[in-house]
């Protein structure tokens, strides 16, 4: 089984942390996995995305071309990303920037309300998290576990453990807004 | 009912790259102003350097080149010797003109080009993510200095219209910065001082321009400004270091 | 006092809040209701009636967002 | 040790670090920044000095004068920075000294994009400087490789006394990929007792220098180095290959490029084509008699490049005409795909099985 | 017009000049240096501007402001020097200007030596610079061939919009020989529309630039530069040879390298021997199909160079295992003769006739 | 009886390649009289250059690095940022400090290296036959400036102890001449100076000496002491422009 | 026929005009010409040589290793030139500075006193012009004439023309010791 | 006044000229009669009981080729 998943948005949405987050908890559970980040020409503010694989097996490619599942946290990845999917992937929409709907119907598409989730929780930086949530929900590649136990303090630093209970939070809500719209 | 300020067509339509409150679009704008005011964008060719204003050539409404990294003074020079009647200027960063290129704009002030360029000065490498430059002042903290630039490791930061000013072909050197309007409208008038010792056939001129980098300083905009009269400006001293009448 | 009429390009601003930091009659403010086209808070003025016209808005702009009128 | 998630450019600091590398000369460049970045944070921890230079220039000529003096020096740079050291590698490698240099290379030619590309192949193989000298050079196709490359390369650097290169590609430098630093096996190396210290009135000067006015002097100069650089062709070759002996169609790929090789072939074998690989490890010297084995019937040798077609003279110099050569690259920091990599082979194959 | 005795170097200058060619940019280095000089006092004369630069770097850059704008520029340097411009040539390349870039080669690696040498073969013919770009490379053999090769190197260079590389060895930049300089044939040449002169108000803007930060736009450039170097493949190869058809040995040799080969080879005439000779005149784009010729007969192919053995990939590359390759190179600065030619054939061949 | 000028032992007995009266000689022995008066020979590292001081590394008695022309000042960084206990120095010519090799002085004399240099400047690049230097004086002809520099053409000479003494980290800046036995005397107690400079880690010392090339001026060594004495030193007066004393 | 001459000596001996003057001759007669300088590493008063061809048919190569003349003008020239000299060919020994008599059995040797005549003459800057002179007669390679009427401009340029007639004279004596000489 | 000697080590001497410009006494003057293994006219002091030691000969040669005493 390998997972090959493409996360997107600006910068600053969290996008490569989200990344980070999964692929290290793939290597806690003792899968291969590799992490790679492209940047847009923008200086800040662009868009930039990562491709995260993981595998039973040794990565070969690091760069995800067809995805088994894309996130996406703004429209231009939308536009960009929803045709890499797999037929039977998955597609993970922040439907709080994005208004438009997936046109593929060969996939699962999940619409996350992120930002107002992160809002309500009052932190509106977790975004990111509300989507991983959802996503392992439905996807089960890496258990939630690791990723609050082991990957967050690794990606992050001691220093943002005061953060935990809020993210766990975060992952949650999304975990559960998933689950509502799983078939 | 008249339009006292509207964007000035020395620069083109296309929206900028650059951050959130990066003074580069101020300094973008006087240049284009200038060249507007003194009727010379359809004449000017100006030089673009590597670094944050990388792109600059979209910018500018006039012809442009990319510069290798530090080379624009050279380029510029090429450019000139080959058009001695056309207006050319270059638009370089701290890490462009005071590190890898100082041979270069040194050398192109030493033999008097009569050229025009363009200093912005952000005490760091913006484009590339925030390392040390020449600039960088004691204690600032980069991805290359994290526990802050130190004398005994890195010395003191150069001072360029300093250094430049001993040169004989330097005709014009002047130091302002882009903090205040009052500071805004000032660098303007050396900009334009600086164009027209080129345009005299008196050699060269260099405004140099302290800017800001609210991104890789790590602050809003209005803080980097603040930073910058506080920090910048005490060790960069602002004013004219060399003008025509003085140097003959 | 001179009066002014100031216009914002709200799509391309980047929302740094600088023009807000430089108007003597401070009626600029960042509109946390809306976002633009490229994601950021626009700044907006209110009570237009007491710009004096001063282009110090349009003078700390890295976008040149802002047109200034006097009248 | 276990293992932990590294950037490749962190992990290229660690490994340097862990191979007492102590002093690094550089400049910043994108895509290989971090590795500056993490030697500034972490060399002054261990005693070590980590210097910006004006240039990628200066840069160089530190590290020829701190590897004169005797250090485990290293730089790193990317495509245009690579190109501005040329001179002061030519002058490394004639006078002989040992050090490491890393070169993230990005798209060309110019300043050219960010992106990651394999575009330096010729620099690096056939000296992009003045003069006969080579580099011994690396292209590890993963973190973990690199990292026991760059190990290892310090001590190829010092036994030969002769300049290591890393050449990676964007993409290995941006990754991040689990990595284990083993406790790695060292070569026995003789004392540096050619190296600049101050002769401390105790010995003979020592002169580091690569002129020789005298054209018959340098002449047994080079005929040194080759015989130095026939040494290097004989012991440090490596290469990884896969499946030669049988295989219907070979790709000769190296660095990232031939991970993605890999992953078109598990997907052909479920097809029932059989594709081997030769992946050169080391592009400078080249794994040309590994070519020798390959089955001789098999119909095609596919050179696969993130750029237009370099290492494809390597692979026609190797196949002697046995073989056609095909070439798939992809340019200008764009990466190539398995499934761009599946179609050209079934097209050189002639459709579908 | 009648013959005139002109040092080489003082040669390239005076054809330059002849080919319209008003500025020079450069910075002292033997043996070469006699061309600036020839350069700084004839320029002025006919309204043209010499510029001594501060270095190589910054004269590279400033034919790169120059030929941006419109003008027939030049440079030329030694070994060292070359290695300094590699950055700003894969700028002119990337950027596509037309510009003539002279190396009159030194003994290498590093500072080297002064004395003649082609020690700058793979630098010139697979760019030290980064990215995929390549430059026509011409090797003239002798004075005149390179103030015919200057001239037609100029108009090539504008035709392409390409830099145009004289890779002559040191020795033909300090012989005297005679030379003429007849009324060249003029190509056809397009107006420098994209030039950056001041838009006058009259045109769109020109932007001269390398920079393509999306890597698809610069992927397509790579394909519209590659497209451009088939066509000068394709057109512009210059070769030269004798007696290939039925030679018992061919020797591949370049430059002056050649001559000495010819001096050889009609020595060995006289004993009986039937030797051929291919002289790439073109070093890139390399006379590949011109090997197809040889003799199927042929016993070996001998590439002598004055380095360790550079050309030597081209010639394998263009022999595909037909014939055994060898090699007879002097460095360091020094020259081959006609009598070791003469040895290392009969060894080759087997003993007297 | 007692000897009281032999041969320095900071020299090798090699005999030099230099042409007859060429002042190099002379700055050579100063500089072996410095480190033996000093001893410091056994603990230094010297770093020659590319011009006619090339084979510096034959005639300085101690470890040697012939570095790529302009780029001593890198060189000896290298040295000295591996080896801060031992007296590294370097010797280059005006083509190769003040042309080519701009930045690596600028930013050593910046990052404050503890080094210290000797810069020979002959107005003219002697090595490869005499072609015009950015010291070069106006009027001078050289291969390439065969009418003679002018401004307009070229700029006026550099003077780079000036320029360098704008920059904190360079802590001795002192300009001497090697014309008569009296300025002799001076230049040999100004390197010293230097040296001590570093000895004491102070920072970066440079002296610069006013040299003669009779071959390529075209003069005979007598005639060429005079042309230094009329020509060059009234455009590079002699004296100190920086000790550390005043920096601090 | 071809003659490959090499000319050596001190700088400033006045070796490479020596040989640019045959050369120039030589391509004024129609013949096929080539000129090589080769300088020692000493800035200046280090030896110095130069290969000159003068040949029927194209110069293949421009380096002489095995000359048909030496032409030498000061001891380690000789001593580095002797042995290059092909059986049958000629060596001439500027015997003014050098005292050693030649080993060669196998060629005709000249000892030219050419400083002592130069100096006679009043410009001791002549002795090379007394050594081509010997050359010439002794091999007959070019015409005097054409060194003195065309060369000699053409290598000093016009403003040397003054002295003309002392080279003239330094030619002539060169010729008439090497008469005397030749068997 | 002190009294002197001067030594000239003259194969090594390049003929500069330069120690004759400075002697205070003048007693030193090139040999033109000689020349030495370099090819140079070495130079040579005549009336060395003139000399005054004080070292200006040495000083300014550049090739090392005197050596001075005093007593
Ligand atoms: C030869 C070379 N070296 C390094 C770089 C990488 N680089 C790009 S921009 C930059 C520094 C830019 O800093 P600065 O000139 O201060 O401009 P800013 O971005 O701060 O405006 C560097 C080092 C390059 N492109 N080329
Ligand atoms: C990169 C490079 N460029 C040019 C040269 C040629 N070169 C050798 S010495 C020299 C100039 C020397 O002049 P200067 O530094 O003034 O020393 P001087 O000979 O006058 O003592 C030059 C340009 C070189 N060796 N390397
Ligand atoms: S990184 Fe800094 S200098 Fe560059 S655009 Fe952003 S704020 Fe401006
Ligand atoms: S013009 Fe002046 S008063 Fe009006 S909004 Fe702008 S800053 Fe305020
Ligand atoms: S200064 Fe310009 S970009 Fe910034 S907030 Fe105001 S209008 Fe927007
Ligand atoms: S060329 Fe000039 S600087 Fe060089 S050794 Fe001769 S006199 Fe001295
Ligand atoms: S020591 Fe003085 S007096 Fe004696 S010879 Fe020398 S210069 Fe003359
Ligand atoms: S100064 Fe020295 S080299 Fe010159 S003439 Fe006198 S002794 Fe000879
Ligand atoms: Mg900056
Ligand atoms: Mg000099």
């Amino acid at each position: 089984m390998e997972e090959r998943i493409v996360v997107a948005g600006f910068g600053g949405q969290g996008v490569m942390a989200l990344g980070q987050l999964l692929t290290f908890s793939g290597m806690t559970e003792d899968k291969a996995v590799s992490w790679l980040p492209s940047y847009g020409p923008e200086m800040r503010g662009g868009t930039a995305n990562c491709s995260v694989i993981i595998s039973e097996d040794a990565v070969g490619s690091p760069v995800v071309t067809e995805s088994t599942t894309a996130i996406v946290m703004n429209l231009p990845s939308l536009d960009k990303f929803e045709s890499s999917v797999k037929p039977g992937g998955r597609l993970f929409i922040n439907s709080s920037l994005i208004e438009k709907k997936a046109t593929r119907d060969d996939i699962e598409v999940y619409y996350i309300p992120a930002n107002e989730v992160a809002n309500d929780l009052g932190n509106s930086r977790t975004a990111n998290m509300v989507m991983l949530g959802a996503f392992i929900e439905a996807s089960k590649v890496v258990k939630p576990e690791t990723i609050l136990d082991k990957a967050f303090t690794a990606v992050f630093g001691e220093h943002r453990a005061h953060l935990m209970p809020i993210n766990k939070e975060a992952m949650e809500k999304g975990a559960e807004i998933a689950r509502e719209q799983m078939k | 009912m008249a339009v006292i300020f509207e964007r000035t067509k020395g620069l083109t339509e296309v929206e900028t790259h650059y951050c959130p409150g990066c003074t580069h679009g101020i300094i973008h704008r006087l240049v284009g102003e200038a060249m507007v005011e003194l009727g010379i964008l359809d004449n000017a060719i100006g030089v673009a350097p590597v670094g944050c204003s990388v792109f600059a050539y979209e910018y500018f409404n006039c012809d442009m080149h990319e510069a290798a990294h530090g080379r624009a003074p050279a380029v510029a020079t090429g450019i000139k010797r080959v058009h001695p009647d056309n207006f050319v200027f270059t638009y370089q960063g701290d890490g462009d003109l005071a590190s890898i290129g100082t041979a270069e704009i040194v050398h192109a002030a030493h033999r008097g080009e009569k050229i025009s360029t363009i200093f912005v000065n952000n005490a760091i490498y913006g484009m590339t993510g925030g390392q040390m430059a020449p600039t960088t002042l004691i204690g600032q903290k980069t991805t290359t200095s994290p526990q802050g630039r130190t004398v005994e490791h890195s010395g003191m930061p150069i001072r360029m219209s300093e250094l430049l000013a001993t040169i004989d072909g330097a005709k014009f050197v002047e130091r302002v910065a882009v903090n205040t309007p009052g500071n805004i409208r000032k660098a303007k008038r050396a900009i334009i001082e600086a164009f027209k010792v080129q345009l005299e056939g008196k050699g060269f001129g260099i405004v140099e321009v302290l800017s800001t980098c609210p991104t890789n300083w790590g602050m809003t905009a209005p803080e980097s400004m603040k930073w910058l009269a506080d920090n910048m400006i005490p060790y960069y001293p602002l004013g004219n270091f060399r003008r025509p009448e003085e140097a003959e | 006092m001179a009066k002014g009429r100031v216009e914002f390009k709200e799509d391309i601003c980047k929302g740094c809040e600088l023009c807000t930091t430089v108007c003597p009659v401070d009626i600029i403010f960042m509109d946390k209701t809306r976002i633009n086209k490229k994601g950021y808070h626009p700044a907006t003025v209110v009570e237009m009636d007491k710009c004096i016209g001063c282009a110090n808005c349009a003078m700390v702009c890295p976008d040149l967002v802002i047109t200034v009128e006097r009248f | 040790m276990s293992k932990i998630l590294m950037k490749g450019n962190e992990a290229i600091g660690a490994a340097a670090i862990q191979a007492g590398c102590r002093y690094f000369f550089g400049y910043p460049i994108t895509p290989q920044s971090e590795l500056p970045e993490y030697m500034a944070r972490e060399l002054p921890k261990v005693g070590g000095v980590y210097l910006q230079a004006e240039s990628e220039v200066a840069a160089i000529n530190m590290v020829y004068g701190a590897a004169g003096s005797g250090a485990r020096v290293m730089t790193s740079s990317s495509s245009p920075g690579m190109s501005l050291k040329q001179e002061g590698i030519s002058y490394i490698a004639g006078a002989e000294l040992p050090c490491l240099i890393v070169n993230i290379m990005r798209g060309g030619p110019g300043l050219g994009s960010i992106q990651p590309s394999q575009t330096d192949y010729f620099q690096a193989t056939r000296g992009g400087g003045n003069g006969d000298y080579r580099l011994v050079v690396y292209a590890p196709s993963d973190v973990q490789e690199m990292v026991d490359l760059i190990i290892e390369g310090f001590d190829v650097a010092d036994q030969y006394r002769n300049p290591v290169m890393i050449a990676g590609d964007g993409m290995i430098g941006q990754m991040m990929e689990p990595v284990e630093f083993k406790t790695p096996v060292r070569r026995e190396l003789a004392e540096k007792d050619w190296a600049t210290t101050g002769t401390n009135g105790e010995r003979e000067r020592n002169i580091i220098n690569s002129l020789y006015i005298n054209p018959e002097d340098l002449e047994q100069h080079n005929i040194r180095l080759q015989a130095k650089y026939d040494l290097i062709k004989q012991n440090e070759v490596k290469v990884e290959s896969y499946n030669i002996e049988d295989a219907e169609l070979v790709i000769a790929a190296y660095g990232t490029t031939a991970r993605i090789a890999k992953t078109a072939i598990a997907k052909l074998e479920e097809e029932g084509y059989k594709i081997g690989l030769i992946r050169p490890i080391t592009l400078w010297p080249y794994p040309y008699d590994e070519f020798k084995k390959i089955n001789p019937n098999c119909k095609a040798v596919l050179t696969a490049e993130m750029n237009t077609g370099q290492m494809i003279d390597d692979v026609k110099i190797a196949v002697e005409g046995k073989y056609p050569v095909h070439f798939y690259g992809r340019t200008g920091g764009m990466s190539p795909t398995p499934e761009e990599f599946i179609e050209n082979i079934k097209k050189i194959l002639g459709g579908e099985k």
